[in-house]
């Protein structure tokens, strides 16, 4: 009837109805949220297919990548998660496609200088490039 | 009786409840601010001259960053004014998935500022409904473009990410479950008994701006629309996209002839609901083939000069760049619209009362941060002005009460 | 007009040529869609304002200060969209109307009386670039701090990012002392 | 036996079930309002985040306790402790385990509203003494938006009285029991009037005018801190229960089932059986309250007094035309 209706639409019975409904929020430590595949999330570094170019150094708007040695003397990958935008952009700009985002979000860490990755080149993937 | 003696009230750069880092100072005379003298620049990041130091490319990521809630309009705006630098226009493909991005952040600040609208007058219940359905949008921007906040999704020459058949499904379902809550909110404003009423009576004749003051002092966006004054860029340059996706959807700049802070909420509100239909119509008419031209290693761009502007959620931004030859800007000037909205603000609060300056100032939803509640009162009245101390603008309408003999 | 209509840029460059004094237009330039570059003779500046007042440019978008190497240009852009009563002419036209001014006497006169919008983006390039603006109502700092040192304006490219960001430094150690020292903000 | 009066007192009816009973329904408050804003409220502290309001009181009790430089120190400390006696009194007169509170004597009502008006006047005072602008601008605005809600709130506590013949809350609940019938059905205005008005006096949602975080931080609460904003705090829990304890008694029939006759049972039984009751009327009560919170925008202080003077008035005047109207015309009609 007339009242029911008016009732049901005011905002009183809105916030009844959120009662029964499941709370909206998701419980962060205990319930992770899913992402979707191709988020701009921590970056990966793939040894073997780097050449040591340096493109992705120069790219960064962030200057959050260093090379130690350059081509092949290249030793390890640095990646300050500090300073990185995720902007992806040395993803796109790499020949070799050696860099990835991952879609992991956790990069975090007590200090400035831990959130610095350094990935070894190690010398038997080195070999194993040069060989072939 | 003495005349009553016009007080100048700074309000200082931080606030509790407003957002943004201005200091108004408040003339303010008994009960009402009388007249308002702006002061911004308290997070000025030299960001001109920033651009001046970096190349294009990086450049990129750094116009996005201008503004945390509008950054896909930067960066679209940006990219827009390089192609005409390069004199070089974007596919096709590349307008449209730049357009549907922009309209699905305009959906994300309009929600947004529709949320804290509902908190500053002390609504929360909605405010927790409003954000909740905004998260709808959130999800569907981080699954086109990877990243919450910094889309990144326009780049020189076009979009970075392809949206598929199957991103652009999610994206229509989305549409429709965010249309139907729009329509909700909208009516629960409007027809609600109580709680409607509730909302409408802080808002309805709250800090008017007629329209021959919006124009001359220049408002831009939905606070120009709210005081009747038929002004969006995207129908008046149909830039990008727009030229054809503006008629094809067949929607119109969306105006209010009431002037005040409710013309303001209508007006963000009936602007969700367009950009629904705009992207609705992007994604039915995607053209197809390439969506970004390649990008080449150093970008060095000949001597030329460009105009860019884009309808950002808060109003016309405007990127103007002039470059000599080299792969850096000669110079890159920005205008972020709120600062068109600063002298309109003031106006509006005048004739305001003192309890509602926090409401009224967010009705421009500024796009600064944030701003002092804490007043410096400085008492103009007497022949060698005193040093009062610090008093709380409500102080100040309790003590000018009794300075004045009673408000007017 | 009583038919509302868009005005082509190519009529504005007309009109204006038409109204100012002669070589006062010393470059004008159309860019696609809607956007008319006009560069006119310090002298005829006021005129020019004036002029696009007349055919309907109401809105100042913004005012980009640009330090040329020999002198600073000046650019208002200005914007023909809605009419007085708010009622839309179904386009816009962008008009950039810019003139130069030498580094020596860099003055110029306000708008704020035909546009009182540009009241702040003359401060702004008044703060930036040190182009005084004469009979503006409030001439103070805009973005600068108050005792941010005269003469110093970060966007002119004589100043480095260095030297910019040294005052900078010098300014916060100066706050910092007057704090401690309980002064006013 | 002597320690009867004194386990009265200080555990059951008295001080300790006053303290739990607070703590209980903040939760109760905090999680039905996150429920009805589509989240889930407290959850981590015990089970089902129970024991969240003793942690946070907990917290609050070891959190370092500053006062103001300028503030009026013996006002300023006085202020929690008064004002948390005078709340922790009133809770002694709602009845719960039977036909009288712990204390009732003829015009505790009246003493009710005495004790009410007179907890504003603290909350004023203790804005004031702190000296800040905030909290004093907040203690204005509570005194202001007293003069508000005070008429309408006390016409409709009273109309009960007014009907039954005596201000003694003990009567009314037993006129209620005689009858069997609720006075919410005949008194309905006066129940809804009732509901607005001690929203208002606890300073709750639409009414939380002078603590509007959003425009004056925490309104007069701002500068308390540590042992004395957590007494304030139990303060406002345990006015919550007892203005719902008062709901219930006067319009909802105390603790008594009107619906069917108590059958004769041990007193030990009778006392639990009772106590039940009145904590199902009492959830029930504090449910709508929960409702009201989260249904309406934050009214501004003129609006506080517009809606109460030219809604609120009018309706308990009209309310009391009834009653007199049934008074007078009871006798001939014979009801």
């Amino acid at each position: 009837m007339g009242l029911r209706r008016i009732f049901k639409a005011s905002f009183w019975a809105e916030v009844l109805d959120h009662l029964r409904i499941k709370p909206c929020t998701i419980l962060y430590p205990f319930e992770k949220r899913e992402v979707p595949p191709d988020y701009r999330g921590k970056l990966k570094w793939y040894p073997d297919r780097c050449v040591g170019c340096g493109i992705c150094v120069r790219v960064c708007p962030g200057h959050a990548i260093e090379l130690e040695g350059r081509g092949k003397e290249l030793r390890a990958f640095i990646w300050d998660a500090g300073s990185c935008a995720y902007c992806g952009q040395c993803v796109e700009s790499c020949p070799r496609n050696a860099i990835e985002l991952t879609p992991e979000y956790e990069v975090v860490a007590m200090s400035r200088e831990e959130l610095v990755f350094r990935w070894e080149k190690t010398p038997s993937s080195a070999e194993a490039t040069a060989k072939t | 009786m003495s005349a009553p003696t016009t007080m100048e009230v700074p309000v200082g750069p931080q606030h509790p409840a407003l957002k943004e880092p201005i200091r108004l100072t408040l003339y303010i005379d008994g009960e009402y601010v009388v007249r308002v003298k702006p002061r911004i620049g308290y997070v000025h990041r030299a960001i001109e001259k920033a651009f001046e130091q970096r190349n294009y490319i990086q450049n990129l990521y750094l116009a996005e960053r201008v503004c945390g809630i509008c950054s896909h309009s930067h960066i679209f705006c940006y990219s827009q004014c390089l192609d005409r630098l390069l004199e070089k226009p974007a596919p096709p493909r590349g307008e449209y998935i730049r357009l549907i991005v922009a309209e699905l952040e305009r959906i994300h600040s309009h929600l947004l500022w529709l949320g804290v609208a509902f908190h500053e007058i002390g609504f929360d219940t909605l405010w927790y409904y409003v954000w909740r359905d905004r998260e709808v949008v959130m999800d569907l921007l981080e699954l086109v473009s990877g990243n919450r906040v910094n889309y990144a999704m326009s780049t020189v020459g076009g979009a970075r990410r392809d949206i598929d058949n199957l991103k652009a499904d999610k994206i229509r379902k989305g549409m429709n479950v965010l249309e139907e809550r729009t329509k909700y909110y909208l009516d629960v404003c409007i027809k609600d008994i109580v709680s409607g009423t509730s909302v409408r009576r802080r808002t309805e004749g709250v800090a008017i701006l007629k329209t021959r003051d919006a124009i001359e002092l220049g408002a831009v966006g939905p606070t120009a629309r709210a005081s009747n004054v038929k002004r969006d860029i995207r129908a008046d340059d149909k830039y990008s996209a727009y030229a054809e996706c503006w008629e094809r959807s067949g929607v119109d700049v969306i105006v209010w002839e009431t002037c005040d802070l409710w013309a303001r909420v209508a007006v963000r509100v009936l602007e969700v609901i367009q950009s629904i239909q705009l992207i609705r119509d992007a994604l039915d008419h995607m053209p197809s083939g390439p969506y970004r031209h390649p990008l080449p290693p150093v970008l060095r761009i000949p001597e030329n000069e460009a105009i860019s502007m884009v309808e950002a959620p808060r109003g016309e931004l405007i990127h103007h760049i002039r470059s000599d030859g080299t792969d850096r800007p000669y110079r890159h000037k920005v205008r972020s619209p709120t600062l068109g909205n600063i002298l309109p603000v003031c106006k509006m609060l005048e004739g305001v009362y003192i309890a509602d300056v926090p409401i009224a100032f967010a009705g421009i939803d500024p796009c600064i941060s944030c701003t002092d509640r804490v007043l410096h009162l400085i008492d103009v009245g007497r022949r060698e002005p005193r040093d009062l101390g610090v008093f709380n603008i409500f102080e100040l309408r309790h003590w000018a009460r009794k300075r004045c003999g009673g408000s007017r | 007009m009583s038919e509302l209509q868009r005005m082509p840029p190519e009529e504005v460059v007309e009109r204006l040529r038409v109204a100012l004094p002669e070589g006062a237009l010393e470059e004008a330039r159309i860019k696609e869609p809607i956007y008319a570059l006009v560069r006119v003779r310090r002298d005829a500046w006021r005129k020019a304002l004036e002029t696009a007042k007349e055919l309907g440019f109401f809105h100042v978008t913004t005012i980009s200060g640009i330090d040329t190497g020999d002198g600073i240009e000046v650019a208002y852009h200005l914007r023909r969209d809605v009419t007085m009563e708010g009622k839309s002419y179904g386009g816009a036209t962008h008009l950039r109307l810019s003139t130069k001014v030498p580094y020596d006497d860099a003055k110029l006169p306000t708008a704020t009386d035909l546009y009182p919008s540009a009241g702040l983006y003359e401060r702004e390039v008044q703060d930036l670039l040190g182009v005084r603006f004469e009979g503006h109502p409030e001439p103070e700092r805009l973005v600068l701090p108050e005792i941010w040192p005269e003469g110093m304006h970060p966007l002119l490219k004589r100043h480095s990012l260095e030297e910019v960001l040294e005052t900078i430094r010098k300014v916060e150690e100066e706050l910092a002392k007057r704090k401690r020292a309980g002064g006013a903000p | 036996m002597w320690w009867e009066p004194v386990v009265a007192v200080a555990i059951f009816p008295g001080v300790l079930t006053a303290i739990l009973l607070a703590f209980f329904y903040q939760w109760f408050d905090r999680r039905v309002a996150a429920r009805m804003q589509n989240r889930y409220g407290p959850i981590y502290v015990g089970k089902w985040g129970l024991l969240q309001p003793i942690a946070d009181f907990v917290k609050l009790m070891t959190k370092q306790d500053i006062t103001p430089k300028g503030a009026v120190r013996p006002v300023f400390t006085a202020v929690p402790i008064i004002y948390f006696a005078l709340v922790l009194y009133l809770f002694f007169y709602i009845p719960i385990t039977g036909i009288t509170g712990l204390v009732s004597f003829q015009g505790d009502l009246l003493l009710f509203f005495a004790v009410t008006t007179f907890e504003v006047l603290f909350t004023t005072l203790g804005g004031w003494s702190s000296r800040s602008p905030y909290s004093q601008v907040g203690g204005i605005r509570g005194a202001l938006q007293l003069l508000g809600y005070e008429t309408p709130l006390e016409l409709a506590l009273l109309l009960p009285a007014v009907l039954t013949g005596s201000f003694r809350i003990a009567d009314i609940v037993e006129y209620q029991v005689a009858r069997g019938v609720p006075l919410a059905g005949p008194l309905l205005i006066a129940f809804i009037l009732a509901f607005i008005g001690l929203q208002a006096e606890m300073e709750r949602l639409p009414f939380d005018v002078p603590e509007a975080e959003t425009e004056i931080v925490a309104g007069w609460l701002t500068e308390y801190s540590g042992k004395k904003l957590a007494l304030l705090r139990l303060a406002a829990d345990i006015k919550f229960v007892v203005s719902a304890g008062l709901i219930v008694a006067l319009f909802l029939g105390g603790p008594y089932p009107l619906v069917c006759e108590l059958p004769p049972m041990s007193p030990w039984l009778e006392t639990i059986v009772l106590t039940a009751i009145f904590l199902a009327k009492l959830t029930a009560v504090i449910f709508v309250f929960t409702w009201l919170k989260v249904v309406m925008a934050r009214f501004r202080i003129d609006q506080v007094l517009h809606v109460c003077w030219t809604f609120l008035v009018p309706l308990a005047v009209l309310q009391l035309v009834l009653v007199y109207g049934y008074l007078t015309l009871a006798p001939f009609l014979g009801w």
